[in-house]
């Protein structure tokens, strides 16, 4: 936590980090309260990173952070990813290069078809997984292709939303609580496909309250509390060091 | 005889048949838990039970009287209330307005023009609900805005709202989805505690065995729009076509 | 009384419309307004002070106080339009109002001048109630109004049309309208007019088309506007759209009547209002002295010809100032009395007699009709006749103006 | 029975410029979820379009004319247009007849840009802002643009005639069977309903053959999630909001013959067309045109002696009427979508 | 006290310390000064302000509220000062009955139009009001004309039967048991000059109490229900409240505000014009309440004053005065001041007002009440800059550690 003292704005050490993704010292506020307070984590290329921390901890905050949302405002740090400096984007021009975040609440468009959700996914470049391959992985989607997207139930509109950010050709994937209100079988389904997606080289930051679940897909682990990074390891130390999970997890 | 009596209950949207002749009965002071796989109809279920839909054919019965027909703020004051799926709270509120209005729906019935009295002096109310929110460890946010509360605490917030009006059937609808694991078992111990209080019976849907296995006394199992099994727990864990339809190799 | 001047000037408020439709009538009217100050003032080249057949002004003011002014805007909204003339009248000081251009308006703030005890000059207000039925002792119309019109215009369109005609009259759906299509429709009966029909359309309508279409099949040959401003603008062109002008009826080509004329209208209507023929109460091109040495003035301030509003704006003024010099007192009694009866000449209209009964003008009326082949923009309208008082004269309790009194004075507190 | 065809057709012909104008409204307010209270302004600034580029075909020479005199007594100044002086009165004349279907070439531009400006300097900040706020700002900009207008060309109506070749009216009656002059229609009406028709035409193909209909939906529904996807949302709502600034300027431009334009004609028609549009249904451009087709023919029809004098007054309220009726009957119009603006 | 809060109270007595001072306060300038003209201390202004405030309030419980926009509150205005005129016209010049009716009048038309227009949200809302308004106002404009007199508006006459009031020669005036409405004593403080008026005494009392009664609304169980619509009326109707009745009672009670509001203009101005009651008038309440902050307890009364300021003073200032302004300067640089201010003032305040609106929504989206507590912040500030400072070193150590 004490990048701040040696870094030299002049000459960014970011910029030439050998990560793939990197996050630098983000600080980030919803108007005036400060709640992403001074995050740091870098990813691998092709890693699965697992983002955990308790309801509030800003997990959602830092994602959003990283998709270059309007909310919350960053106000202070950087963000690279592959050489680019997301931190000076938009969040359309995140996607462009490369970021995908599923949000958590999902997001499904009202008023658009299932299919046309997924088609809105695939106007701007990159495109990625055409719609024939998404409907073979779930099946449940092409079924209701054209049934509006948001009186899809709870589990189908999660399918949706993971669907929608394959639709695009990405480099990171950010799945805020991924497997929230799916059923056992779709989870599994899922940790399954993004063991997939990891072999195709897509870099994944996952946020999840089923811990375990994330640590055991994970490479790495980052936990957050009120806003900052309390650790940064291995996935598999914190499935084995129970104080860890205990202080920090609760679990 | 049970407290709520579904009957032959059909709904289509369009070509899909979303619940097929269910029939479903809860029995008073039980907790019953409806699992099954995402589209199954459980939330349509719901949906049915407190006015939002109307079935197309078939009956529920809700402590001797029908539900059908009814606006929902009245099938909430026969005492139904429902946590659903997505939070639903009075965002632009604070966190203790939003579980004083239900204090008052309880209180003053669906509609009384108190447009003299001041909240101040509602003493009574305001202690319920602050009562309430230390019940669900957020005393300490109920100035908070609700509308910036994180996901998990809007949920818990919501079910906060739900007990508060001290319901005789409380519905679930994935009540602790998105919560921490801390403050999910914290859940599972409020919910228990309330029912060893007093009378209540709950319909809780949940795709987290852990909570389901916790609470409920009856389990229905519900596939694409019909119940396929409806069993105690323990019969339930060990149900070969349950495992296949719904829990996989899911560890219960 | 209200608002005695104290100091070394007296203050006039003009209240006309600065927004909305008529703003450009209002925007003429205020600049008679400060042209008529500016003589009373002894400045420019005094106008029709010297023309004016009584000389008791003489370029000093009123009384020999220095005349000042305030404006405000009426909106043409009665509501606005009092809001207004109160703030003159209890904030500036204002101690007669002059001004308007809807007979509404004018109503309007000619009863809270009575109320308010001061006196009311009414600018452009045409309505046979404004002196008829809500007449008020504060008040007075220098302007015609429809009965004038309708009994100057009816002995032109006799002459243009013959007697045997059917008229099918549009009409705006307030006041205004009623009485002006009353006293039109009365006046051509008597000289053997049928009335085939009298449609009442919304203010402001803006496409008229399905009002006229009905026109052609009802056997009618005549077509009557009772419209003003940009109502009179859009129906009278569309009506032309839809070749009213080119088509026979009844044996006959059929015509079209715009009762009150305007120039500011007839540059709106273009070429539609070529040869229409309509009554004005004052043209530019009249020829007598009066007329010549206003024009000359505002032509030489403004570089365009007066309008028919401005005129009536500056004569109404003077007539105030010169009310006041004779009786010698500011009070608006005293003013009253003064104006009551009062006969004068050489502000344009010839020989003119302020009735005492109504407060009414009675003078000659301008029959125009749109112009062939202007020569410039000033030249839409080309006077046909001027027809002379007698012939526009009536009874004060003639029933058109029936069931109003003036009252008592009001000199207010 | 030609009196009611006669209706019809006049409603028709008020219908195509109600369609038209809710049309543009549609697309800024129905689409975009903007309030926009200078829409009326728009397609007054398109009627003025139609002025200026009048005046500017006339623009003059003077030279003295000694023989005549003005008002004042001085030698009469006669104008006359350069036009006339380059092509000869003949060609120069048939130019400046022209004007109002040429200014239909400066009003593309002049809207798009007039609609640009607007949305990237104002409504811009807007989207997200309370529909309220927007009411607040947008009626402030109708009010400024108006009084531009009206500092320029003051308040009275200002002549805008058709060329010659259309000025006349076709007699559909006798085609029909019936007595000459018993349905008559003005060629300029014609010309107007037909060109409405092309630009609604025009409007839905792009809206229907192209993704930039969905994408702007989507966009209005939830900006950020469209963002997610690498979708630059802001230029697209640009192209639209400019899509629909000409949509409502060529309406002003073409009505100009038939009503001469004012500085107020757009807050005459602003309440109206926000009308239409809402009893059409929010978000749907089809609602809005079939809404303002209905409407119009219905108030044509109201306006029908018969009808008034049995219903006095019914002509003023008819309007309104039936939108209570259809939008107590049908909750969101007549083709609404669910959830836009119904919060 | 009065059941308010600290903050409440202190509102509402600085709200009633200026409204008693008003007379003083708006007339800041020597009479005759070269800024009399922006003096608004007469009393048809302030009585405007007033009761525009009130109208402005009441509009605010609904929309600030609820926020269902009327578009067509102007009627009611409209048919409370009908009512009331015609009470003056049938029984009696004393402005108590006249009104109750009026509030009684437009309670009763809110119940209708409102039961009815409460079916809809949302813009369908806003258009079902509009068109009720927009019927209203073109009937009275044609064929009520027998009651409502048109275009012209309603007036009393001297043959008006006025049972209570016995023969009166010339035109009665409204009064309060005898205080006459249009009563005014002018107080002469050296150059000062300032009208104290029955009549705007009378309706600054009323505004008071419809202050006091729109503040316990807002801090009421009513009012929390209300913003409770606004924010989630499906959570609402789920917790078992019935909302219909809610907005219903709302719509109601800001009618009878409006009503109220039209009763005091006619009882202070004994005409009613249909203008009242156009799209205009509806939407000039809605600029008002926006302007001044919609949903705060001051805003709409704050709007309600900068509008009727900018229409009755900004309209009524012409190019003469704006000589007499500028005559110090040269002639040359005279002209040219008076050039470039022309086309904002006299015919102009329209544009004027316009740029305002833009200004003020584009600055300070909270409106008015955010640019005075913006304000208002920058003063405490100013205090505070030393802890503040303090925690942020705070803050910045505990982040280093
Ligand atoms: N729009 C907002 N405005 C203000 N504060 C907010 C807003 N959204 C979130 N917050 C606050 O920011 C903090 C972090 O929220 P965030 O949503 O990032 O948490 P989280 O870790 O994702 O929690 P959860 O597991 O419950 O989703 C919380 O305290 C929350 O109250
Ligand atoms: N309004 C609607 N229109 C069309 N189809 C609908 C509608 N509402 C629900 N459905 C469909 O009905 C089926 C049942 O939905 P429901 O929400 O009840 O599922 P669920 O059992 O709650 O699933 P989950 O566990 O994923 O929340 C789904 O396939 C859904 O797509
Ligand atoms: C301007 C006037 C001459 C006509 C106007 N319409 C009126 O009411 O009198
Ligand atoms: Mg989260
Ligand atoms: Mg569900």
């Amino acid at each position: 936590m004490n990048e701040k003292a040696t870094f030299d704005r002049g000459r960014s050490q970011a910029a030439t980090h050998p990560k793939f993704l990197s996050v630098w010292d983000i600080q980030a506020y919803y108007g005036e309260s400060y709640i992403v307070q001074g995050v740091s984590f870098d990813i691998h290329e092709g890693e699965i990173l697992a983002l955990l921390g308790r309801n509030g901890a800003g997990k959602t905050s830092t994602l959003r952070t990283i998709a270059r949302l309007d909310n919350p405002a960053l106000r202070h740090g950087e963000i690279w990813l592959d050489h680019q400096p997301l931190h000076k984007m938009k969040a359309h021009e995140a996607a462009a290069n490369g970021i995908a975040l599923v949000p958590e609440d999902r997001r499904i468009i009202p008023g658009l078809t299932v299919e046309e959700n997924l088609k809105l996914a695939q106007i701007a470049p990159p495109v990625g997984w055409s719609l024939e391959r998404i409907y073979d992985l779930f099946p449940r989607l092409g079924e209701r292709r054209r049934q509006e997207g948001v009186t899809l139930s709870g589990g189908e509109q999660q399918m949706l939303a993971i669907a929608r950010a394959l639709a695009r050709d990405i480099k990171v994937l950010l799945l805020d609580e991924p497997y929230e209100g799916l059923a056992p079988v779709i989870v599994q389904e899922i940790a399954k496909t993004l063991n997939v997606i990891r072999d195709q080289g897509i870099t994944t930051v996952i946020v999840e309250q089923n811990a375990v679940a994330a640590l055991k897909l994970a490479d790495r682990a980052v936990i957050l509390d009120t806003g900052s990074v309390v650790y940064d390891g291995l996935a598999q130390e914190v499935l084995e060091d129970e104080a860890l999970r205990q202080q920090y997890l609760a679990i | 005889m049970g407290i709520l009596e579904v009957k032959g209950v059909n709904k289509r949207f369009g070509g899909l048949q979303a619940l097929g002749d269910v029939n479903l009965s809860v029995k008073q002071n039980t907790v019953h838990a409806i699992i099954g796989p995402n589209g199954a109809g459980k939330s349509t279920l719901l949906n049915c039970l407190v006015g939002k839909l109307m079935p197309d054919s078939g009956s529920v019965m809700f402590d001797g009287q029908s539900v059908l027909g009814r606006k929902p703020h009245e099938i909430n004051q026969m005492g139904i209330s429902r946590v659903f799926q997505t939070p639903e709270i009075f965002a632009d509120l604070s966190v203790l307005e939003n579980v004083m209005i239900p204090c008052f729906a309880r209180r003053d019935g669906a509609f009384r023009l108190h447009a003299y009295e001041t909240v101040g002096s509602e003493r009574d109310i305001r202690g319920q609900a602050e009562h309430m929110l230390e019940d669900v460890n957020m005393a300490d946010k109920r100035h908070m805005h609700a509308g910036s509360l994180s996901r998990g605490d809007k949920r818990r917030l919501e079910m906060a709202m739900c007990l508060v009006q001290e319901p005789k059937l409380l519905l679930l609808d994935e009540p602790t989805a998105g919560m921490a694991r801390a403050d999910t078992n914290n859940t599972i111990d409020l919910l228990k505690e309330i029912k060893a209080k007093r009378d209540i019976t709950m319909c809780i849907i949940e795709h987290d065995m852990h909570v389901v296995f916790s609470l409920a006394e009856r389990i229905t199992v519900l596939a694409q729009g019909t119940p396929l099994v409806e069993e105690t727990p323990e019969n339930i864990k060990g149900h070969p076509k349950v495992r296949e339809a719904y829990l996989g190799e899911a560890q219960v | 009384f209200t608002n005695a001047p104290t100091g070394s000037s007296v203050t006039l408020g003009f209240n006309v419309p600065q927004t909305g439709a008529y703003a450009d009538e209002g925007a003429d009217e205020l600049r008679a307004f400060e042209l008529a100050v500016e003589h009373l003032n002894g400045g420019g080249d005094g106008g029709m002070l010297q023309t004016f057949s009584s000389q008791a002004l003489d370029g000093t003011g009123i009384l020999g106080k220095k005349v000042e002014f305030v404006t405000g805007d009426t909106q043409t909204k009665s509501d606005a339009a009092r809001a207004s003339a109160q703030s003159m009248i209890q904030k500036d000081g204002a101690i007669m109002i002059s001004g308007g251009s809807s007979s509404g308006v004018a109503v309007a703030v000619q009863g809270l001048c009575q109320e308010a005890g001061v006196i009311f000059m009414a600018g452009l207000t045409h309505s046979n109630d404004t002196t008829g039925k809500d007449r008020k002792a504060n008040g007075f119309r220098h302007f015609f109004n429809a009965y004038m019109s309708a009994a100057a215009l009816a002995p032109v369109l006799q002459n243009l049309y013959g007697t045997d005609r059917r008229a099918y009259h549009l009409t705006a759906d307030y006041t205004w309208g009623w009485t002006q299509e009353e006293s039109i429709a009365a006046a051509t009966e008597a000289m053997g007019w049928q009335t085939a029909e009298k449609v009442r359309t919304p203010l402001g309508a803006g496409d008229f088309s399905s009002y006229i279409a009905p026109v052609l099949n009802s056997g009618a040959d005549v077509l009557v506007l009772n419209h003003y401003g940009g109502d009179m603008v859009n129906s009278l062109t569309q009506a032309v759209q839809f070749g009213l002008r080119e088509r026979q009826a009844n044996g006959k080509d059929f015509q079209i009547v715009v009762p009150l004329y305007s120039e500011l209208m007839a540059r709106g209507a273009g070429q539609a209002i070529k040869g229409i023929p309509g009554s004005q109460n004052w043209d530019w091109k009249l020829e007598d002295a009066g007329t010549k040495a206003f024009v000359k003035s505002f032509g030489e301030k403004y570089g365009f010809p007066p309008s028919q509003a401005a005129h009536t704006c500056y004569v109404q003024t003077l007539l105030y100032a010169d009310a006041v010099t004779r009786a010698g007192d500011f009070n608006p009694c005293a003013v009253v009395e003064a104006l009551e009866g009062y006969e004068f000449d050489g502000l344009g209209n010839g020989p003119t007699l302020y009735r005492a009964e109504d407060h009414q003008c009675f003078k000659d009326v301008v029959v125009v009709k749109g112009a062939e082949n202007p020569q410039d923009e000033f030249h839409l309208v080309e006077i046909v006749e001027v027809t002379p008082t007698e012939q526009v004269t009536y009874a004060h309790d003639h029933p058109m103006f029936a069931g109003g009194s003036l009252g008592e004075c009001n000199p207010g507190a | 029975m030609d009196a009611i065809l006669i209706q019809i057709l006049n409603g028709l012909d008020k219908g195509s410029a109600y369609a038209l104008i809710a049309l543009g409204l549609t697309l800024i307010f129905g689409t975009l979820g903007v309030v926009n209270f200078a829409h009326g302004a728009l397609f007054m600034i398109g009627a003025f379009c139609a002025v200026t580029l009048q005046k500017l075909l006339t623009l003059s020479v003077t030279t003295i004319d000694p023989e005549r005199t003005d008002f004042l007594g001085n030698p009469l100044k006669v104008q006359t247009p350069y036009v006339e002086n380059w092509f000869g009165p003949e060609v120069g004349g048939t130019i400046v007849d022209w004007a109002v279907p040429l200014a239909i070439l400066l009003a593309i531009p002049v809207m798009l840009l007039v609609g640009f400006v607007m949305e990237r300097g104002l409504i811009k900040h807007f989207y997200k802002r309370p529909h309220a706020d927007q009411i607040l700002v947008t009626f402030g900009l109708a009010i400024v643009l108006q009084e531009i207008v009206k500092y320029f060309y003051g308040a009275n109506p200002i002549p805008t005639p058709a060329p010659d070749a259309f000025r006349g009216s076709l007699d559909i009656g006798v085609w029909l069977g019936f007595d000459p002059y018993a349905i008559i229609y003005p060629y300029w009406r014609l010309v107007y309903f037909f060109f409405a028709g092309v630009i609604i035409a025009a409007v839905f193909a792009f809206l229907q053959f192209t993704t930039f209909g969905m994408v702007v939906r989507a966009g209005m529904a939830d900006r950020e999630t469209v963002g997610l996807l690498g979708i630059d949302i802001d230029r697209r709502f640009t192209l639209m909001f400019g899509l629909a600034a000409v949509v409502a300027g060529l309406a002003g431009v073409m009505y100009t013959p038939i009503l001469s334009p004012n500085y107020h004609m757009g807050m005459d028609f602003l309440v109206l067309s926000f009308v239409v549009v809402v009893v059409g249904g929010m978000g749907s451009l089809p609602g809005a045109v079939l809404a303002g087709f209905l409407l119009g023919i219905l108030q044509s029809f109201a306006s029908m002696n018969e009808v008034k004098s049995l219903l006095p007054g019914i002509d003023q309220i008819i309007i309104y009427l039936v939108a209570i009726v259809i939008l107590l009957t049908r909750p969101r119009g007549l083709m609404g979508r669910r959830g836009v603006m119904e919060e | 006290m009065l059941g308010l809060e600290r903050r409440d109270l202190t509102i509402l007595i600085a709200v009633a310390v200026i409204t008693l001072f008003a007379p003083i306060i708006l007339n800041p300038f020597p009479t005759g000064s070269a800024l009399a003209q922006f003096n608004a201390g007469y009393p048809d202004l302030m009585q405007r302000f007033v009761i525009f405030g009130i109208f402005a309030i009441g509009f605010n419980i609904l929309f600030g509220l609820t926020g269902y926009l009327s578009f067509g509150h102007a009627a009611f205005l409209g048919i409370g000062s009908y009512s009331a005129v015609w009470m003056f016209k049938l029984l009696s010049m004393n402005v108590i009955p006249a009104i109750l009716l009026s509030i009684v009048m437009a309670g009763l038309f809110a119940l209708v139009i409102g039961f009815v227009s409460l079916r809809r949200s949302g813009i369908y809302f806003s258009i079902l009001t509009l068109a009720f308004a927009q019927m209203s106002y073109n009937l009275a404009y044609s064929v009520l004309t027998p009651v409502t007199n048109g275009e012209t508006g309603l007036q009393i006459t001297l043959s008006d039967p006025r049972i209570l009031d016995g023969e009166s020669s010339g035109l009665p005036v409204t009064s309060l048991f005898g205080a006459e409405m249009r009563d005014t004593t002018t107080l002469f403080v050296g150059p000062w000059s300032w009208d104290f008026s029955v009549g705007y005494y009378f309706c600054a009392a009323l505004m008071l109490v419809a202050f006091y009664i729109s503040v316990r609304i807002f801090r009421s169980p009513f009012g929390m229900m209300l913003r409770a619509v606004k924010s989630n009326q499906q959570r609402m109707n789920y917790t078992g409240l019935n909302s219909r009745p809610y907005t219903l009672a709302a719509f109601v009670i800001s009618g009878m505000y409006a009503g109220l509001a039209g009763g005091l203009l006619a009882a202070m101005d004994p005409l009613a014009g249909a203008d009242r009651m156009q799209w205009t008038a509806s939407g000039e309440v809605v600029l008002m309440t926006i302007l001044g902050g919609a949903g705060t307890l001051i805003g709409p009364v704050l709007g309600a004053g900068f509008i009727k300021y900018f229409e009755n003073i900004f309209s009524k200032i012409n190019d003469g005065i704006l000589h007499q302004w500028f005559a110090f300067m040269p002639d040359g640089l005279e002209n040219f001041v008076v050039a470039v201010i022309h086309p904002f003032i006299g015919k102009g305040w329209h544009l004027t007002l316009g740029i305002m609106f833009m200004l003020v929504v584009i600055f300070l989206p909270g409106g008015l009440v955010e640019g005075a507590s913006r304000v208002g912040r920058v003063f405490r500030r100013r205090d505070r800059k030393a802890d503040h400072v303090e925690s942020d070193a705070a803050r910045q150590r505990a982040a280093a550690e």
